[in-house]
């Protein structure tokens, strides 16, 4: 069929084409696709070089780099508080999830473990993060496959999380809102029965979603039996989170690694998987996942103790020396900071292990073979956020 | 050459043409970082709905925009095709930069690989600042420009100074 | 009466002029995809003519089985075998063999002009009547029975025999 | 009033005059009723929002701004464009849209062309659009537009037979294939001897109207027939390089055909023109016939468009195999059903 | 109108038809100019089907003649492009004069 | 609520039995050793032999081995066979403390804080020891037993390459082409060691220390109001945050 | 004779419907050359590819299956043009039409299923 037969040897073709200034034209026969930087697909500026054989894919590679912002070398510079201001960038969907690990590492380091009451709140705002993150993602997804008016009702409901999240940190979208040791203030009054409130609604737009996208058969054909991805590829390739799940390997962080500062086992709830590892399942389970976050949201809600949200900490900063390496359960899947400090103001160096790199790593592995069109619903299932990749 | 250009349309005509550039400004879908969502909050959520104003957010392809909203981190890699996309929409055409990275580089402002404010690369009408900007900041920022589209001759098109959201 | 003969003639001779004109790019224009829309014109004045003829059936068949169907396929193996955008000179033969069929083309014309004219003269149509679709009808299933279940035969050949040739294995 | 309305026979030119300019104007506004009441508020109000609210009363008039300005935006050809052939493009569409408007009747008189042939005629021309299609694809020198051309083409290809088909039961109850005579024919129709509602086809050809309505949302390209323009893929298909009026051109075209299609479903399966009590001779009809086909042209769009809203898009070869595996089958059965049915009765 | 408009319309159109398929080499480009062919045919029959109609009028073999030939015209575009795109899958290459096929 | 010390510990939340979930966080303090991790680091000498370097074990939570460069290889497949199946990240560590002064930051800050530029410090390498500048470090993680490995190398000046681990961890190829893009440390048998991040044209690496922020050097960091000034009195003044 | 001039008149009125939708356009385009503007830029007239250098040529081989489709219309389209002149006549035909029409509809739909079964109508 095709004149390279060797699919390294033609990824190494290929991505060499690719370059972004350089692009050779290698075309033995068939066409050569190219999504991105600005395309729909790629939410935001991800930009996928695929070699195509009529409609059928014979390779795929991302280009990623359009959204590199420097993060590792930048965070060499900043203090401890300017780098959790910095790093709610790096999945800009699940924001205060990315300040967690941060802080806990730098906690682990400095022997500092924050208040009951801290902690909790801590769970639940990462727990609405993930509900505010998944929901757009199923909106969005029934937005790449079509179903415009998921996306809507995704926009419209996710408000409502939002709205807590504004209120108990300040910021929308950006909360800033974790310290060292603890939170920066406690919680507003009322924000407890308002936030039952958002969760109701927000289960209820599972229920919509699971009604109007998931359920419906143009949906479930586009997506079943797509992409699949068996667990021993899924693992060596390193992903995480629903991502994983999807393929049938029953792995949650919080609940199997969950580091200290976080209290998910005082909450009933379940880890979802489904054996299937196809673009379905990982939408499935997203799904799930959405409901179970906003059950622990309830249900932690529920049960917060009295107390402050700070421990006593040095007004300045500075985590002795040392290197450790916290991950948590970020929507995304694993996002872990590996933190090598020398004693100063500033980490030594930060080794930032984001989910969606590892996640969309396995694009040429899964997209080969595939038609365009099911290019989309691979993207779109993997799940990705642009500064995730690219930080 | 066209009329429009070239200023020598009479009045009413050109506060009718004006008006229609007004409320019908198609913007295209591209999204950069954070602010995207933002941005998306206004295109698509039902509590902002830019389509109010006038802007329809439907292209996919800059070949039938009037707005181009650079809603995120530019980074020098992307810079090209930042300039390209932006010269690839026919004219009359408008840029509004959402966020502080669009703006001057923001949190950014010391990265190797960041470009500080894309109006190193390409005109900009209307800056909105906010890290991100709230949603309802861009509307602000939409409705300015709006505004200036209302009295603005096509003639002189290239020499007002850029709003600036505040 | 007579306004109608000279409109007749007149719409006659315009579509015809532009059909030989378009025939004439066809097999003469240096890109695949003109000479396909040029063929587009000619077939439409075709139809045209049908209806100048009073045959209302045929021309909207012409219509939708040339133009609607048999046009895409052409626009298809165009693409498939991937045209070039701009011109390209590989199309025609050597010039010796384009005089040859020149001059065949020539005399073929001559041949039957003289023939055509011979037989046929200054015959008129005399009053043209409207052939009715439900009178084609009625031809097809009294008189041409059989060959019109035949039709279906030759498609079928036709389809298995394409698909045999077109599937990829 | 009406019997002077019906002795009134201008001259030819003069008659053919008024036809192009009232059609001249329908067609615009056709388009714009639908692009306006159902790309923007009912799926607005779908998608619980407000849409557009600024230009005119309620927003109104944005179509209209949306016209006016796309005339002032710069005219692009890509510099790999086949000039001549890019630039026909939206024109072949535009062409075969209004051809399609020829056929449609408002009433027994107010109908530009009462073809012998019309549904066949329709059909015909409805099928021409592929070539503009196909045009603006290959010309544009852009892979997504080949790519788009090449969906959208054999997308179209493989939902007119469909259509074709599905329209053949009407014909064989009416017998005829004139659009007024269908018309007529289920005005004066009976179901099993009560004429009291006539006999809209749709109650017996309900098939045929259900696989006409899937065609027709498929020669639309719209969800869940949209594989031809989905953004997500292929930005916007054939469409992606034309700018300002060129594109518009498409864009109305798109509205244009969508309501003349509807139109002709209204008049095949739903009456027309013609309401069940009123006798179709009824001079009535010169002002109540465009009204009603109206309405019944809005209910049938409605329909379409909720259905746009609402569904994912279908892959290319799920939709190919919906057409060939599971449509046209269909219609034949309901073809030869029909013809038993229509033979024993 | 004359008969012999439309028959020379036909016969002209016949002409430039013979002179494509001999002078083109480009497959698809010989194929339209048997589309031309036929269509020239196709003229002369409805015309004598008209000629005869006029006459006699339950007479209509000329335009079922053609409705025939059109059917055999997409049949034999139908198996041509594919024998074209098969030419075309094995040798890159749709030069008729490279077509040997039967030789050896 | 559990302390760090019992990360290592599975505790299945699954809402079918949550019996086990309360592990005492004082019975985990009395441990000093790990012998999971203990009995995993003999394991690894023992397939790894004398190429196993260095170790560093922080009871209850992680567990370093350094590795020698030729063994860098035979240490993901010894891992990988060990049930470490999933893959977690490749990266690199300069150790060379910042040239550019303290912490590369703003000259506002050092006369605050009184330092001159001063010499180069040496180079201090972390857990599990190193001889190099330039370390490579990789984590790995076994799901069943939710223990992770972090494997180090060494990396000579001269020399800075490595053999490839993408044959062991399809997913190593992103983060071996990151590595080297941000450190210029090649690996030796990567299929397509090209630019992932930056335009081909780009100049140096930007995660070495010695890569200057530009922008930095040009204009101080303008935001620094909250550092106190001198380090030794900081301590004095500690306080309670809020 | 009427008839056929009425008959020529219709379809005159089609084609100038046709004439006047390409001019509707070609005029409306003419009016929108009067007023828009022409700012030539460097990149302007890129083919649009996502905003970079458009990889590789513009041509595809698109696969054989839209071929594949396109026939089985064209075969289809002719049945459908034979099968419309005997609906508008069946009422006289009766049963013999019928059956002579199921015949031929049979014959074709072998061509159908011979497609299905060979799984022309499916990707490969």
């Amino acid at each position: 069929m095709t004149a390279v037969s060797d699919p390294n040897q033609l990824a190494d073709l290929l991505a060499e084409a690719t370059d972004t200034r350089v692009n050779l034209d290698f075309e033995s026969e068939g066409m050569t696709l190219n999504m991105g930087p600005q395309h729909p697909a790629t939410h935001g500026t991800l930009r996928i070089v695929a070699k195509l054989d009529g409609e059928q894919v014979i390779s795929a590679e991302p280009i990623c780099g359009y959204m590199h912002r420097g993060y590792e070398k930048i965070v060499e510079v900043r203090t401890y508080p300017q780098i959790n201001a910095l790093i709610n960038r790096i999945d800009w969907l699940g924001s205060f999830a990315n300040e967690v690990p941060f802080i806990l590492a730098a906690e682990k380091l400095m022997g500092v473990e924050a208040p009951p009451r801290a902690q909790w709140i801590r769970t639940i705002l990462f727990e609405m993060s993930r509900v505010a993150n998944i929901s757009l993602f199923l909106g969005d997804f029934g937005l790449q496959l079509g179903g415009m008016t998921a996306g809507f009702y995704a926009f419209r409901d996710r408000e409502h999380v939002l709205n807590q999240i504004e209120s108990a940190t300040g910021g929308r979208f950006h909360p800033n809102f974790d310290r060292i040791g603890g939170l920066k203030d406690d919680l507003p009054k009322g924000w407890i029965s308002d936030s039952h409130v958002a969760m109701d609604k927000l289960l209820a737009f599972c229920d919509e979603m699971e009604d109007l996208l998931v359920g419906n058969e143009i949906f479930q054909s586009r997506t079943r039996g797509i992409g699949i991805i068996p667990a021993d590829i899924a693992l060596s390739y390193g992903l995480s989170g629903a991502n994983l799940r999807a393929s049938g390997v029953d792995w949650d962080l919080r609940r199997d690694g969950c580091p200290p500062g976080l209290v998910y086992d005082q909450a009933d709830w379940k880890v979802w998987t489904h054996p299937d590892g196809d673009c379905f399942a990982r939408t499935w389970v997203r799904l799930q996942e959405t409901r179970e976050a906003a059950k622990i949201v309830k249900q932690l809600l529920d049960t917060i103790p009295a107390g402050p949200v700070m421990a006593k900490v040095p007004r300045i900063i500075k985590v002795p020396e040392g290197e450790a390496y916290v991950a948590t359960e970020n929507p995304l899947g694993e996002m872990g900071y590996y933190v090598v400090s020398k004693g100063d103001l500033v980490p030594f160096r930060v080794k930032i292990r984001s989910a969606s790199f590892n996640n969309i790593s396995i694009v040429p592995w899964v997209a080969r073979g595939a038609y365009v069109p099911d290019l989309i619903s691979i993207l779109g299932s993997l799940y990705f956020i642009l500064g995730d990749i690219d930080r | 050459m066209g009329l429009v250009e070239s200023g020598r349309v009479p009045k009413p005509l050109s506060k009718l043409l004006n008006l229609s550039r007004k409320y019908s400004i198609w913007a295209y879908q591209w999204g950069l970082a954070c602010c995207a969502i933002e941005m998306g909050a206004a295109f698509a959520s039902p509590r902002y709905d830019v389509m109010r104003l006038g802007v329809i957010p439907f292209p996919a392809s800059p070949r039938q925009a009037d707005l181009v909203v650079i809603a995120g981190t530019v980074t020098d890699k992307l810079a090209p095709a930042v300039v390209r996309l932006y010269e690839q929409m026919p004219d009359p055409k408008y840029v509004i930069s959402m966020g502080s990275c669009a703006n001057c580089g923001g949190p950014y402002w010391d990265s190797y690989s960041v470009t500080k404010g894309v109006d190193q690369l390409i005109p900009v009408d209307v800056y909105v600042p906010g890290c991100p900007p709230r949603p309802e900041a861009l509307l602000e920022g939409v409705l300015l420009l709006q505004e200036r589209i209302a009295h603005e001759d096509m003639a002189e098109r290239w020499k007002g100074d850029p709003i600036v959201v505040s | 009466m007579l306004a109608l003969l000279v409109a007749q003639n007149i719409a006659f001779y315009i579509i015809a002029a532009l059909m030989v004109f378009g025939a004439l790019r066809v097999v003469t224009c240096k890109n695949l995809m003109h000479a396909a829309l040029w063929l587009v014109l000619v077939l439409a004045g075709v139809a045209a003519q049908y209806i100048l003829l009073a045959a209302e059936f045929v021309a909207i068949t012409q219509v939708l089985v040339y133009l609607g169907a048999i046009i895409v396929l052409f626009l298809f193996g165009i693409m498939l075998t991937r045209a070039k955008t701009g011109t390209d000179d590989n199309l025609d033969n050597s010039k010796g063999a384009r005089i040859g069929a020149g001059v065949i083309g020539l005399l073929l014309a001559g041949v039957m002009g003289y023939s055509l004219w011979d037989g046929f003269g200054k015959r008129e149509f005399g009053d043209l009547l409207v052939q009715r679709t439900a009178q084609v009808s009625d031809s097809i299933f009294s008189t041409y029975l059989l060959p019109f279940e035949v039709i279906s035969v030759l498609l079928l050949a036709a389809l298995i025999g394409a698909i045999v040739l077109a599937r990829r294995d | 009033m009406t019997p002077m309305l019906a002795s009134f026979a201008p001259p030819y030119w003069l008659s053919t005059l008024i036809k192009v300019l009232v059609v001249g104007a329908v067609v615009p506004t056709t388009a714009l009723i639908l692009g306006v009441v159902f790309l923007f508020k009912i799926m607005s109000w779908m998608q619980s929002r407000l849409g557009p609210q600024e230009a005119g009363p309620r927003g109104l008039l944005q179509l209209l701004a949306d016209g006016v300005k796309f005339i002032q935006k710069e005219d692009i050809a890509p510099a790999g464009a086949d000039l001549w052939v890019f630039k026909a493009a939206p024109l072949v569409v535009l062409a075969s849209t209004l051809l399609l408007y020829v056929a449609l009747p408002a009433s027994a008189h107010l109908v530009v062309d009462d073809l012998d042939v019309g549904v066949f005629y329709v059909l015909a021309i409805s099928s021409l659009s592929v070539i503009g299609v196909l045009m603006a694809g290959w010309a544009s020198a852009n892979k997504y537009s080949l790519m788009g051309a090449l969906r959208a083409a054999g997308q179209l290809i493989a939902y007119e037979l469909p259509m074709v088909l599905a329209v053949m039961g009407v014909v064989i109850q009416a017998g005829t294939m004139s659009l007024n005579g269908i018309v007529f024919a289920q005005n004066g129709g009976a179901i099993f001897g009560w004429t009291g509602i006539g006999n809209p086809y749709i109650l017996t050809q309900f098939i045929g109207f259900f696989i006409f309505i899937a065609a027709v949302q498929a020669e639309l390209t719209q969800p869940p027939f949209d594989m031809p323009v989905a953004e997500s893929e292929i930005v916007s298909g054939y469409q992606v390089e034309y700018t300002g009026f060129r594109f518009l051109i498409f864009f109305l075209a798109e509205f244009a055909t969508a309501f003349v299609f509807a139109g002709i479903a209204a008049v095949m399966f739903l009456g027309g023109w013609a309401v069940p009590w009123l006798s179709a001779n009824s001079d009535w009809y010169y002002v109540l016939g465009p009204a009603v086909l109206f309405a019944k042209v809005m209910l049938v769009a409605f329909i379409i468009f909720w259905v746009r809203f609402t569904y994912p898009r279908l892959r290319e070869d799920q939709l190919q195999s919906f057409a060939w595996k599971f449509l046209i089958p269909l219609a034949l059965v309901n073809i030869v059903a029909t013809a038993i049915l229509k033979v024993v009765f | 109108m004359l008969v012999n408009q439309f028959l020379f319309l036909g016969a002209i159109l016949f002409c430039i038809g013979v002179y494509g398929v001999l002078a083109r080499r480009n497959a698809v480009l010989v194929l339209m100019s048997i589309e031309l062919i036929l269509n020239s045919v196709n003229i002369n029959l409805v015309a004598f089907g008209a000629m005869w109609h006029a006459t006699d009028p339950a007479n209509l073999s000329g335009q079922v003649f053609a409705l025939f030939v059109i059917a055999i015209a997409a049949a034999e575009v139908g198996v041509g492009l594919a024998i074209v795109l098969l030419i075309y899958r094995n040798r890159q290459s749709i030069d008729v004069n490279d077509v040997d096929l039967m030789k050896g | 609520m559990r302390t760090w010390l019992s990360v290592g510990r599975v505790i299945r939340l699954s809402s079918a039995d949550t019996t086990d979930a309360t592990a005492s966080g004082a019975s985990a303090e009395e441990v000093i050793t790990d012998e999971a991790r203990e009995a995993v680091l003999a394991e690894l000498t023992a397939r790894l032999g004398d190429a196993v370097l260095g170790s560093h074990i922080r009871p209850g939570d992680d567990l370093w081995v350094r590795v020698d460069r030729s063994a860098w290889r035979d240490a993901a497949e010894a891992a990988k066979a060990m049930g470490f199946t999933f893959f977690d990240y490749v990266s690199g560590i300069d150790w060379l403390p910042s040239p550019f002064g303290r912490d590369m930051d703003a000259q506002e800050d050092l006369v605050v804080s009184g330092a001159e530029p001063k010499e180069p410090a040496p180079i201090v390498q972390g857990y599990a020891g190193g001889e190099t500048r330039f370390q490579v470090i990789a984590h790995v993680y076994n799901i069943a037993t939710a223990t992770g490995i972090h494997f180090k190398a060494d990396v000579p000046d001269g020399d800075l390459t490595l053999p490839t681990w993408t044959g062991v961890f399809a997913g190593a190829n992103w983060h071996e082409r990151e590595t080297r893009e941000m450190f210029g440390i090649s690996f030796d048998g990567h299929p397509n060691l090209i630019n992932m991040y930056l335009p081909t044209d780009f100049q140096g690496f930007p995660l070495r220390k010695d890569f200057p922020l530009l922008a930095r050097r040009v204009r101080p960091w303008p935001g620094i109001v909250d550092v106190e000034p001198m380090p030794g009195v900081a301590d004095a003044e500690e306080g309670d945050a809020e | 004779m009427t008839e056929y001039s009425d008959f020529v008149r219709q379809y005159l009125t089609v084609a100038i419907f046709a004439g006047v939708g390409v001019g509707l356009g070609a005029g409306l385009l003419g009016i929108g050359k009067i007023f828009r503007p022409t700012r030539p830029q460097e990149q302007k007239y890129l083919t649009y590819e996502s905003g970079v250098d458009p990889v590789g040529s513009g041509w595809s081989q698109s696969q054989i299956r839209y071929y594949v489709y396109a026939l089985l219309f064209v075969m289809f389209d002719v049945e459908a043009v034979f099968m419309f002149p005997w609906a508008t006549q069946l009422e006289v035909y009766g049963t013999f039409g019928l059956v002579e029409m199921l015949v031929f509809v049979a014959i074709l739909a072998l061509g159908l299923l011979y497609a299905w079964r060979k799984k022309v109508l499916q990707w490969v």
